[in-house]
């Protein structure tokens, strides 16, 4: 075999990426007979659900929105080399952090809603800065440490949301934030909000960082070769510390869009599991916040689609999760990828 | 003919490249069979192919006259073969006896049998005269010792025929000489030896017979008696070549690097930079010697600013730079090509301009209020390449793309540039062949009639011999003494890297041991870093 | 007459309220052959919304039952966009005028469940597995406001009939864990409660198993338990969901259009109520069972007043 | 006094070692992944799946050793899974470990939706548990409080335990163990004699299987009985949290898990002293957080502690060049 030349080797990734998916949806689809439903019934209401009608489109880009701006925020992570899974927690604090300002606090409409932006991507920041810390300090692993306070971030909102703000006399909820920190809705028919257009807006511009500007090379060349960056004289460990620090930022950004777009509170189990998706989605789109726009989009029309699932059929929303992760499962493998010669594998994941 | 091993028609390809073509080579049993050939000839592959680490695309095998198929170390190692390989395959934390039974345990119940482990080693290493503490762990162990217990495996395992990938490059000549007595004791016991290095010598003082790689070809294989150095340098590089001494001025300048009582720890945190004092002066190459290993490293990175220093004082123009972070000591004037250009050199994903901007990313004209202007980056890439004849087909090209030689060109291309009136120089010609061996040569030689202080860090005495004013030699992370380059005396520069003190040691003068060095146990060198990740 | 359709969204049919509604769903269905469709909202608010709009939107429906309170507020948005569909919300009274409410006086059973604990208590080491100090426990799923006025009605129970015993009570944070609610149903065994009372779903499962293991008495929830460790579990507190779900699809199927408005389903009315297990009500002294058939008929004439927690 | 005497007791050890064995189980499988050089993340979907198939095998078996056999099959087959993508495939082992983590979790409710007809949990229905096993003599020889300490528990807490000096065995003693340990450290080195990397790392991804397998069974039949969702309730990552700062050593994962599984069942106990729930469900979590960055603060300034202290030395013994050596 003789290595081809970019442009078909793009076009064989693009290939095994086809072929992945192909298999995985084949395997979900024997999973679907197996739970008595028909795969065609199935995969033709996800559609119907995920892109029936304008409101179904809005409906999947709703979804897609807080994934996106969770999978940016890994992406930046994983420029810099850092495996922030701790977004999940980031996005939580974020989001009640928001909140706060929101019912706390009665400002002018824009500025509201700028300051309860800013202390939501502060907190997502704040959250994240001591495993950073230790990371780029100690060399503390990252994926652990972020993953072990997701579950603090969790238990410690739940307290403030609980114990110090509760609404009086609702559910598990702090009281609604104030109309002035809205976040401006797009169309009359959906609670798809301004947020999605922030998310685009943010996989473009950190493209645009990462391609054109001095520090996006700085981050890049952190990421791909430490070393080489350390003797061209690029300090990795501020690099380091700020590439997680900025991406828990966008990570509390993440939860600060959902409370102001569009819960308008801050409630316990605010948005669960959205800081996974990000990263998977980022990880499936290997770093690249363009690539993440679209993973993001897919999955969120997997989960759009999953809503009328539930009601038009009678096959459980789970199976979604479950075609979900067969698709990563095969995606991930490259399927066309030639092995490489030398036998002793990766110690470490690379991107 | 009693053939212990027989290629024939061997080719291996990786991707476009290929490695090694239609290689034929047949070594007689109980010979001492030397294959040499520049970096990149391809010696390291065939021998894989011959162990079993990597499958030929084409071509045939046969060991002791047995047509083969040898998909695994594991078949090679049943048919008698060995290797030592080119960089050691020992596991730090395993002792010299785990090491050496490792993938033939022997057990008891179904368990290690470690007694017995150590004992049959405490044999192994009587009986073939290579002394090693068997219950001792290898991590921590010398370059030397490490040699033997890799030797020691291979015997253990009855290998007839051991294949030894450039052994000597980590030794002193006094360890090599060592290593040739070994390995003539075994083929005197009948054994067959292959011997892969690009020293000349060498290969003139233990062969009995010669292949010459070149361009992953055979260019010959000769009875060494029919051979003369001379002949073998024209085979190896397919011309004549002179490593003459370059015609130079005098040397005038004002010191430009003042190093003075310099200390420093290795990875290990073991001390491996003792008292270094030097100062190189504008115009001149001060050239450092001595076997990989012994501190050279640890000076170019404490000089650079990439290891923390213990103690000591470093001055660029005067100015004290010691402690600076990297970029603060570049933009003092200190342009570095690194050693371990795969690691630290290039980033080998990223396209040549991006490799080239490392370091200038946030100057003009490469960029402004800190965005990138590409255009600029790529032209002014495309002019290097013309100028340092770098063989690519564009800036855009992924550094991986290229050979090693050239990827080094575009490591000095870039250094060159970058404005730096020091340059810290280690191993420029590592892996690059000859013809650009000469460009990089004249290069650097422009770089000191321009007025640039240089110091030129290298294993290869001749390179040092036709480039450098004067040699410094470094044993043990010491400087041990000073030779002038017009009249190198090779004789007293190999014992220096030996360890033996010419005279009386450059400077132990004030007597203090900063680091507690004296008080550390004899330490070991690190292996040689390994080159290509 | 037509064909009645029906859906119920929740995310805890799989939890002991849940399985009673289910319950009633499905004998309404045997019974009566109505259209029933189950849907399962998951966790994330994000969804809530976009969901009740695929049921309302089909506007096949003539009832859609919901049960939970995050549901809240996106039941009330759609529910004002789709005035006309008929909601059935479970157990809580809300602001709209649309809806249909079913409310449970979960703290009344609570307290009969609390009283027996402290009746059992008093009688000390005499009866079986009782210890010395007089001590019962609670266990919680998450520390929320629903749990709480469970948690309020026992204790005022408890206290009503033994105005010295002590409530330990304790949350799980979660109600998948029953691991954890086992482990914190020993902790409150091992620190002197004899009587441990579980409002946790799965989780509470762990409390029920663990009653076993230690030998002590646990106080199920919402359906009947006493299947889960027989001879440890004392009574069921049954908040009937099912008995709710039924009698309003009955009113319905029979004609008689359920119209918005608070139907309270209490002890007296059969909502919740207490159910002793056989077994170990077997051995229960006889004044016991008459003391309890005292407070029931209080609380249930509205003599004993409750308070609800906030 | 009498609050200590309340808090820390037999009991509370005895519960520590029921919190600790289900995380001991799955980190002590994790161990020979991580030995190998494999970092598997999918613990916890390894766990959960086993308890999910312990169930239903025990069900369909009506025994509990037919429910554990078919339990580590499962966590097997989802080892398996894992090793085919990240040996064979070189997929990014986070990856694909995350995503069985997911799979496991759909796959579970939807087969429970698909076989029960409800999701959520499965009690009762014919689950057979693990049986307690009483120590024979225990009693009569330590006296009650301490006899709860070694009797009473189900098998697989006493197999968890034992595992620890078996594994030590393993690693020490016998040729895989050799062998794991040296494909996780120097690859290389197992290559060029022939030991096949693959073969190992896949010995050792399902040995971490079996491990997780029997992790998942305790949990559904042994810890309680009977399936929830989710039930495994991120042991899985804790027990990676412990593997990451323990190296995989079984006595240091061991200790990591006690130290877990003691905050565990302390933070149960502290709520019955009137701490918010919530935080005090947080201990674990914390204190995990607390030791992995404690270790590596350990680990690590040995470097820098060393450097400050010749600079100090040289620098009391040349004080005039003080200037010189600035950097830490
Ligand atoms: N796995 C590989 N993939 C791609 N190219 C390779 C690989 N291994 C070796 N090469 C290339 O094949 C050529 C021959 O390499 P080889 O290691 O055989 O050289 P060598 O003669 O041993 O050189 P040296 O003296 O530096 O050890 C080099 O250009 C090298 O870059
Ligand atoms: N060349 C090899 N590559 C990879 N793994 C190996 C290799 N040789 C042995 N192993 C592994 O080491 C383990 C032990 O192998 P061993 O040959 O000792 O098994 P055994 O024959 O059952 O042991 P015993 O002979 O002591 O009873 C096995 O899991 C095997 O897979
Ligand atoms: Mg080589
Ligand atoms: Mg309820």
């Amino acid at each position: 075999m003789k290595t081809l030349p970019l442009p078909s080797g793009l076009l064989r990734t693009l290939a095994g990426q086809a072929l992945a998916f192909v298999i995985a949806l084949a395997l979900g689809a024997v999973i679907i007979l197996m739970i008595d439903e028909s795969p065609v019934a199935v995969f033709m209401t996800l559609m119907r659900g995920a892109f029936g009608d304008a409101e179904k489109i809005a409906g999947t880009l709703l979804q897609t929105t807080p994934i996106l701006i969770c999978g940016i925020a890994a992406c930046i992570g994983l420029r810099g080399g850092m495996f922030n899974v701790g977004i999940e927690g980031q996005l939580f604090l974020g989001g009640f952090a928001a909140a706060w300002v929101g019912f706390a606090f009665s400002l002018p409409p824009v500025l509201h809603v700028l300051v309860a932006m800013l202390l939501a991507v502060v907190a997502g920041a704040a959250w994240v800065a001591i495993p950073a810390f230790f990371r780029v300090r100690f060399g503390t692993n990252e994926v652990v440490s972020t993953i072990l306070a997701n579950y603090i971030a969790t238990l410690l909102t739940s307290y403030f949301t609980i114990f110090l703000f509760k609404r009086p006399g609702g559910w598990s909820e702090t009281p609604p934030i104030l109309e002035s920190a809205y976040l401006p809705e797009l169309f009359s028919f959906s609670r798809l909000n301004i947020g999605l257009l922030i998310g685009i807006a943010l996989a473009i511009a950190t493209a645009l960082f990462f391609r054109w500007t001095a520090k996006g090379y700085a981050v890049t060349m952190v990421g791909s070769a430490p070393k080489f960056a350390e003797y061209g004289g690029i300090n990795v460990r501020k690099v380091g510390f700020g590439v997680l620090l900025v991406s828990g930022a966008v990570g509390g950004l993440a939860g600060g869009v959902e409370t102001l777009g569009v819960h308008h509170r801050f409630m316990e189990g605010f948005a669960p599991g959205f800081g996974f998706d990000g990263v998977i989605a980022a990880l499936l789109a290997n770093g690249s916040p363009i690539g993440t726009i679209f993973t993001a989009l897919f999955f969120g029309a997997l989960r759009a689609g999953s809503l009328l699932l539930e009601v038009d059929t009678t096959a459980s929303r789970e199976i979604i999760t479950v075609i979900q992760a067969l698709i990563i499962l095969a995606v991930s493998a490259d399927l066309l990828m030639r092995r490489r010669g030398d036998r002793t594998g990766e110690r470490r994941w690379k991107f | 003919m009693d053939l212990a091993v027989d290629l024939q028609g061997i080719t291996k390809r990786f991707g476009a490249f290929t490695a090694n073509s239609g290689i034929d080579l047949a070594v007689r049993r109980g010979e001492i069979h030397a294959i040499i050939g520049e970096n990149g000839a391809g010696k390291t592959t065939l021998m894989n192919i011959l162990f079993g680490l990597l499958q030929p695309d084409e071509g045939r095998i046969a060991l002791n006259g047995k047509a083969m198929v040898i998909d695994s170390p594991a078949v090679a190692i049943a048919e008698g073969l060995g290797m030592v390989h080119q960089h050691f395959k020992l596991v730090p934390s395993l002792t010299v006896a785990d090491n050496i039974f490792l993938g033939m345990e022997i057990r008891r119940n179904g368990l290690i049998d470690r007694a017995a482990q150590i004992e049959r080693t405490r044999v192994l290493s009587q009986k073939f005269g290579l002394r090693v503490d068997p219950s001792e762990r290898v991590a921590g162990l010398s370059v030397g010792i490490e040699q033997r217990i890799e030797i020691l495996k291979v015997l253990a395992r009855d290998a007839r025929t051991i294949i030894l990938d450039e052994p000597t490059a980590v030794l002193t000549p006094q360890e090599s000489r060592d290593l040739f007595a070994t390995l003539r004791s075994f083929v005197d016991d009948g054994m067959t030896v292959i011997f892969i290095s690009h020293h000349l010598e060498e290969v003139m003082e233990v062969s009995d017979t010669v292949t010459v790689l070149r361009d992953g070809k055979v260019v010959a294989t000769r009875p060494k008696t029919s051979l003369s150095k001379r002949e073998l340098v024209r085979l190896m590089v397919g011309r004549d070549v002179s490593f003459d001494r370059r015609p130079r001025g005098p040397v005038d300048g004002k010191a430009a690097l003042e190093i003075a009582d310099l200390w420093a720890r290795d990875d290990r945190r073991l001390p491996m930079l003792k008292s270094a004092s030097l100062t190189v002066r504008s115009g001149e190459i001060l050239g450092i010697a001595g076997v990989a290993g012994n501190g050279q490293t640890e000076l170019a990175e404490v000089l650079s600013g990439l290891r923390p220093p213990s103690h000591g004082s470093v001055r660029l123009h005067g100015q004290e730079v010691l402690g600076l972070a990297p970029a603060q000591i570049r933009a003092r004037g200190l342009a570095h090509v690194p050693g371990d250009r795969m690691v630290r050199g290039v980033d080998r994903n990223a396209s040549l301009s991006a490799n080239m901007l490392m370091g200038r990313q946030d100057k003009a004209p490469f960029s402004h209020r800190g965005i990138l202007s590409w255009a600029t980056a790529h032209a002014e890439m495309r002019a290097l390449i013309k100028r340092f004849d770098i063989r690519a087909r564009g800036p855009k090209d992924p550094a991986r793309s290229l050979s090693g030689g050239n990827i080094q060109k575009v490591v000095l291309a870039r250094e060159f540039t970058a404005g730096g009136d020091v340059l810290l120089i280690d191993q420029p010609t590592r892996g690059v062949d000859i013809g650009a061996q000469e460009a990089i040569h004249d290069e650097i030689m422009r770089q000191r009639d321009q007025g640039r202080a240089i110091l030129l860090i290298s294993t290869q005495l001749d390179e040092l011999a036709a480039l450098a004013d004067r040699i410094l030699v470094m044993f043990d992370g010491r400087i041990m003494g000073e030779v002038d380059g017009e009249a190198m005396d090779e004789e007293a520069i190999g014992l220096m890297m030996a360890g033996v003190d010419p005279a009386t040691p450059v400077d132990p003068s004030t007597g203090i041991d900063p680091i507690g060095a004296a008080a550390a146990p004899a330490f070991p060198r690190p292996p040689a870093s390994e080159e290509v990740r | 007459a037509e064909k009645v359709h029906v859906a119920a969204i929740s995310g805890y049919f799989a939890q002991g309220f849940g399985v009673s509604i289910v319950n009633g769903l499905n004998k309404a269905k045997t019974d009566f052959g109505i259209d029933l469709k189950l849907v399962d909202t998951g966790n994330r608010a994000l969804d809530y919304e976009e969901q009740f709009a695929n049921l309302a939107k089909s506007g096949q429906y003539d009832l859609i039952f919901v049960m939970g309170w995050e549901l809240v507020d996106a039941l009330q948005k759609v529910s004002a966009q789709y005035p006309n569909q008929r909601f059935v919300f479970i157990d809580g009274v809300l602001d709209s005028k649309t809806m249909i409410y079913a409310n449970f006086a979960e703290e009344q059973g609570s307290f009969i469940a609390g009283a027996l604990a402290g009746m059992v208590e008093d009688l000390g080491p005499k009866f079986d597995k009782i210890g010395e100090g007089k001590a019962i426990g609670f266990v919680g799923g998450r520390d929320i406001p629903v749990i709480r006025n469970f948690l309020g009605g026992y204790e005022q129970g408890a206290k009503y009939a033994a105005p010295d015993v002590k409530v330990n009570s304790v949350f799980a944070g979660t109600f998948d864990d029953p691991a954890k609610g086992s482990e914190l149903a020993m902790t409150l065994y091992g620190q002197g409660a004899d009587i441990v009372y579980n409002v946790a779903g799965p989780t509470g499962e762990g409390v029920m198993q663990a009653s076993a293991t230690a030998d002590k008495y646990s106080l199920g929830v919402d359906i009947d338990m006493c299947a889960s460790a027989p001879g440890n579990v004392l009574a069921s507190m049954l908040k009937r969901g099912d008995v709710a779900v039924y009698a309003i699809i009955k009113d319905e199927v029979e004609g008689r259009k359920v119209t918005p408005g608070t139907r309270t389903f209490d002890l007296a009315s059969g909502g919740v109520e207490v159910k002793m297990c056989e077994d170990v009500a077997a051995k229960l002294p006889a004044e016991i069972k008459a003391k309890l058939e005292t407070i029931h008929k209080d609380v249930a004439d509205g003599k004993i007043k409750i308070a609800r927690a906030k | 006094m009498e609050v200590l005497g309340s808090l820390f007791n037999v009991a509370l050890l005895v519960a520590t070692i029921r919190t600790t064995t289900p995380i001991l189980l799955v980190a002590l499988g994790g161990s020979f992944t991580t030995k190998a050089g494999i970092f598997n993340i999918g613990l916890e979907g390894q766990m959960l799946i086993a308890a999910f198939f312990a169930v239903i095998g025990s069900i369909y078996t009506g025994s509990s050793v037919g429910g554990l056999v078919i339990g580590v099959a499962a966590a097997l087959v989802f080892a398996l899974v894992y090793a085919v993508l990240v040996v064979s495939f070189r997929a990014n082992e986070v990856v694909v470990g995350l995503a069985l983590n997911i799979l496991a979790g759909g796959m579970t409710i939807s087969l429970m939706k698909a076989i029960f007809g409800t999701r959520g949990s499965i009690v009762g229905r014919g689950i057979v548990g693990l049986p307690k096993v009483q120590v024979p003599g225990a009693r009569d020889l330590l006296g009650f409080n301490a006899a709860q300490l070694i009797s009473g528990y189900t098998p697989l807490v006493y197999v968890a335990f034992l595992a620890v000096p078996a594994m030590l065995l393993i690693y020490g003693r016998t040729r895989l163990g050799l062998y794991i340990r040296v494909v996780g450290e120097k690859p290389e080195a197992a290559e060029a004699l022939g030991i096949s990397i693959a073969r190992v790392r896949y010995t050792a991804s399902l040995l971490c299987g079996l491990m997780a397998g029997l992790a998942g069974a305790h949990m559904s039949l042994g810890y309680i009985t009977m399936f929830t969702e989710n039930m495994s309730a991120g042991r899985g990552f804790m027990a990676v949290a412990i593997l990451i700062f323990s190296a995989g050593d079984p006595l240091k994962v061991l200790a990591g898990c006690l130290l877990f599984g003691f905050a565990d069942a302390l933070s149960l106990r502290l709520q019955t002293f009137g701490f918010p729930s919530y935080l005090v469900l947080a201990v674990p979590y914390a204190v995990a957080l607390v030791a992995l960055f404690a270790l590596s603060w350990r680990a690590r300034p040995k470097t820098i502690r060393e450097t400050l202290e010749t600079m100090r030395r040289a620098l009391s013994v040349s004080p005039e060049r003080e200037s010189s050596s600035t950097r830490s």
